[in-house]
């Protein structure tokens, strides 16, 4: 065990990958003598040099569109969008051809392409640069969507998405990166499509993911002094869910508040929600309720973008409005 | 004087009818209701798959659009695999799921059948990069038409396959028309090959109703982006005789104009060349047409005799290891 | 009153639109001299003009593009992007751009823009032309996503939205355009985020929109055959979404199915079960049921379209099922 | 010789200056934590957006990029409402909402500050058709850097425009680098002028550090547009003196380049040119800095005495008629 940030961690992976795999390459805007948008690619470039670590032109649908060529063509691209705002010039080539080239080839093709992506708020970066999108790309079938949260799963789940082979797009909180936990750099791939349960507890579930799971643990934290213990539910993968895992913290809990940086309509959260719904609801002391980011194209301004995201108080108050409706 | 081996003269000539006849078969079934969705035919163009595509060899790549039963025959799909396919039987060459507009054959190398203007223009840069990295030399074709040029797909693709000197060769069929909008008011500057200038590309233009003009001219280009010298755009200029595809009124262009190509057929010319050249008699055209009748009404028999994917295989092969 | 297809319901708000103001254009691919890949604007460019009626060059995110800055110039322009499928190109500009302008710049900049699209699977057009993706749409603040289901709905909300200051997002379900109803030429803009009862009952509630409308309605025929009487709601508007509506359909039927042609992870049909969980969750007597799309790219062959699309069947089994397990 | 009245001359030189000044400045209150987010300086740039906009008049609109500080203060827009933008205060140019990279004045038709690379070629070509569709001959001036095109929009908006004919002048700030991305990294061609070519568009080149260059220039494009002759591609070639903004630590470039393109700052320059010329005394340039100390103070003070946006009206203007 080491200990890490989650960018090193990240990277931590992707040497690894480069160093064992031939067919591994890394390609993205600034991923090479820039070192990446995040740093999260520095050094790569000088060790493996030019062919395996490409810098691209702005043009993200095409590199993505060539990233899923190059896996038709027996390659592991990693493609580095820089973040998920610049990946919608590329949705066509993620949504009509690498989610789809398997099945409508009638299962001859492949595409083992792994994408990364910077996601998420909280640095004020605005409108246009402060999306969480990770939602939309788990409505596609095809796909596989992770947002690991921890370092320990920011180079487990890379494995892991590099062993699939089919398209996997991996979604990385800019905020975490900083942030430092212990990792096992001998341990192997993460398992996809598991939950995995933060922090025990029996009053309520926080159901969450990525960026919004450090503020559901403090949020627990504070709730803990209250007497109230919260069971932290981390989803790890988006794509599939682990519906069995959030049924059976409801059962042990009751009750279910999920955290989601998305805007609420049309949220990962409503997912979520209606999962339970559909296998839960007898299950239910209270409706599952969802703390979200309010509907707005996110404002620079400090106190707005902190107004506008899911906040630790914001959990608090939710769960206790929940308690005191017990039952 | 004659220009061409008469064998491969013949064989020139075989293809081009087989696709033609393979699509006026299939317009008739869509009538008929075999086929649905949507169906483009490539009635006019054949000198341009069958031309270009003589000059690759079973290693090499191709992308193709919706527009695609040429590329797919002449590549050797068997007919009857293709036939199945435009049915939606599983003996389709991709198991009935993708149709006339997503053909596939991965034993083949022939990435399909693309439905979205453009979009087969990364991935064919993506292949070509994947053979570089693998030090393999291998060729990879896609094709586009003129409309995809507007799109910034096109753009994006040549820049990043001429920076990195990729093997692609880009393949333009320049039919004049996107759906019902002429090259001249979707083009600013409607001479194709010029834009190859912009990526500092090389680039080349043929008469796409002549087969070997476009065979000659695919060599070029297929030799030189085999031969490392990164991509290659060539444009061929052809014509689409029927409509965009089956739903299309063609109020956008007038009969005249439509007739004038029509007296370009490139199958007409070559046979009339082919004649002229004493490499071609009528019982030679006979036997050739006789020939492609059977291969048709044989793919025909196994597309009808083919069976439907069962249900339950509905949401196989979304992915490989688990269902969705 | 007139019996009129839904394409010529659209094309009467079209024609009344550029008749009446100046400011209105319309621009798409092939929406002149080939009459519009559905016919919809057949004769417009004879009778308005090539400046009024442009024909563009496929480029989906420069002519969407165009319409927002055509917008902030003063404009009133009506897009059409041929279908949601390319609009997968255009989504930077829509969700960057149009859904922002207004909020970014402080209440500064109006981007007054209409923009529709043909959605939906039904044709036999496989996985690349069978998206419905317009609860993605519903997602991103700034919009206004419409997905009128009937001839006077096509014409009283392309009306109303050619009102709105804000860009409107308009999804015309391609296996409607043939469909007749009553319209009434006279009759101004409908109202925007109303939904419809189009058929009144007490045993369920069918919560629907766009293309998925008429199957609500025959599997409502053949419940009523049953003894079954469901209320077919409307939605109309996916966003904003009409809750109170759905809630007060839900007090009286006490079980909602949700039946969406979307693919089920991720779809309205979750947003509107989260919202029922909220709003409603104490006079629910079963949990909410949707009906969606199968997790599949959409194939080509008919028995396997059938099989993935929503069907009148499946919805009167869910209902049957739900009437099975009472409270 | 001299080229240039005084006035206008010592004008340049202000805005030029008022801008590196006002820059300066904001990196500091960066550091400071006065301004947070993104921070793109022009430092080194100026002449180009001080040179290009002396060709515009108030009924022209611009459009820009993320890196706008410059056009945003040439165009009037007070550098008060700029800093307190960039502070995130209500006072500022977009009600605090956008910050650094969006910056809007529609009053002034500033229509941003878009961080969305090539997002605004597109919405700048629609401005265009906008005045064409509505008789009034006015320019959109489109600035984009040389990363911008990369995007397929760039290739898109290119033609959009040229084939209808819009008045648009494209500007392109060739800073040589897209972040850490050289041109010769991101270009198969990099001559950008000569992409223009592509879309039947006129184009130029201009030294980009010589604001009278880039003034002469940009008067001859801009009338060529007004004048009706559609829209006008001018290549600036510039250097950025600074990091791409504030996370960067510039591993792409070597410190010696940086100086070599120091060597021809634009203001130093136009400074010494001036002074050649007999228009620039040391009191004159004294009074200047003095003067545009004094704007920046003000600025400051204004920035730093502004309310923030109430936390109730989050959710207004999402839509002018109701709450989201
Ligand atoms: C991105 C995209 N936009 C629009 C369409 C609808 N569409 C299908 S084919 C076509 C015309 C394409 O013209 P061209 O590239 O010249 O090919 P051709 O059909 O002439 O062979 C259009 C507009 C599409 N399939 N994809
Ligand atoms: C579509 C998109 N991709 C990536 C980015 C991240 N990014 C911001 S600025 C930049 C470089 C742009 O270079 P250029 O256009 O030359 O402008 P400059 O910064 O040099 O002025 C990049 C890659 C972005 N903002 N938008
Ligand atoms: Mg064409
Ligand atoms: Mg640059």
């Amino acid at each position: 065990m080491t200990k890490l940030t989650y960018r090193d961690a990240v990277r931590s992976a992707l040497r690894e990958a480069l160093a064992r795999d031939p067919r591994v390459f890394l390609m993205g805007e600034d991923v090479g003598r820039y070192g990446g948008a995040y740093a999260v690619s520095r050094g790569l470039l000088e060790e493996f040099g030019p062919d395996r670590v490409r810098d691209t032109p702005l043009s993200e649908s095409t590199f993505v569109g060539a990233g899923v060529g190059a896996a038709l063509g027996g390659l592991r691209p990693i493609v580095e969008v820089m973040t998920v705002n610049f990946s919608l010039l590329a949705l066509d080539q993620i949504v009509n051809n690498a989610a789809t080239l398997r099945h409508m080839s009638g299962g001859q093709l492949a595409v083992p392409l792994v994408i990364r992506m910077a996601t998420g708020a909280g640095r004020q970066l605005a409108a246009q640069h402060s999306h969480s999108l990770e939602g939309w790309y788990a409505h596609i079938p095809g796909l596989t969507v992770l947002a690991p949260a921890t370092p320990a799963d920011a180079r487990g789940l890379l494995l892991a998405a590099l062993a699939e082979p089919d398209p996997v797009l991996i979604f990385e909180h800019a905020t975490l990166y900083p942030t430092e936990g212990e990792v096992d750099e001998a341990a192997g791939p993460a398992e996809i499509g598991r939950a995995a349960v933060r922090r025990a507890g029996d009053a309520v579930t926080l159901v969450t993911y990525g960026g919004s799971l450090p503020k559901a643990l403090a949020a627990a934290d504070r709730l803990a002094v209250e007497g109230v213990e919260a069971e932290v539910l981390d989803l790890r993968s988006l794509r599939p869910l682990d519906t069995p895992a959030i049924l059976a913290s409801l059962a042990k809990t009751h009750r279910v508040v999920v955290v989601d940086e998305g805007w609420r309509t049309g949220s990962l959260a409503a997912e979520v929600s209606a999962r339970i719904m559909e296998g839960g609801f007898y299950d239910l002391d209270v409706p599952v309720a969802r703390v979200c980011s309010a509907e707005v194209p996110m404002p620079y301004p400090k106190h707005l973008e902190d107004a506008a995201l899911p906040q630790a108080e914001t959990i608090v108050a939710t769960v206790r409005g929940m308690l005191r409706r017990r039952g | 004087m004659t220009l061409v081996e008469r064998e491969h003269a013949l064989g020139l000539l075989r293809q081009m009818v087989l696709i033609r006849r393979f699509e006026e078969k299939a317009a008739e079934l869509y009538t008929v209701g075999k086929i649905h969705g949507f169906l483009h035919l490539y009635i006019g163009e054949e000198a341009v798959a069958v031309g270009a595509m003589q000059a690759l060899t079973a290693d090499d790549a191709i992308v193709a659009t919706y527009r695609e039963h040429g590329q797919a025959l002449v590549r050797g799909i068997p007919a009857g695999a293709v036939m199945a396919e435009m049915y939606g039987k599983a003996n389709g060459c991709s198991r009935g799921r993708g149709g006339s507009m997503h053909l596939f054959d991965a034993s083949r190398r022939f990435y399909g059948g693309h439905a979205i203007v453009g979009g087969g223009l990364p991935v064919a840069v993506g292949l070509a990069l994947a053979d570089t990295l693998q030090g393999r030399r291998r060729v990879t074709a896609c094709f586009f038409g003129d409309g995809a040029v507007a799109e910034g797909e096109f753009h994006e693709s040549l820049n990043l396959a001429a920076l990195w000197k990729l093997p692609v060769l880009f393949l333009c069929e320049n039919n004049l028309y996107a759906m019902g909008t002429a090259l001249a008011r979707h083009q600013a500057q409607p001479d194709i090959r010029l834009k190859a200038q912009a990526y500092g590309l090389p680039a080349d233009a043929v008469d796409g109703m002549d087969v070997l003009a476009v065979e000659a001219a695919a060599r070029r280009a297929a030799e030189a982006v085999r031969g490392g010298a990164g991509p290659f755009l060539l444009e061929a200029r052809t014509y689409r005789f029927r409509a965009h595809s089956m739903y299309d009124p063609e109020l956008y262009r007038t009969r005249d104009e439509v007739e004038q190509w029509k007296a370009r057929d490139p199958i007409a010319r070559f046979t009339a060349r082919l004649r002229e050249w004493g490499l071609l008699a009528d019982a030679d055209l006979a036997a050739l047409e006789a020939s492609v009748a059977a291969e048709i009404e044989g793919a025909i028999a196994e597309a009808e005799a083919g069976p439907w994917e069962p249900v339950e295989d509905l949401t196989k092969d979304v992915y490989a290891r688990r269902t969705p």
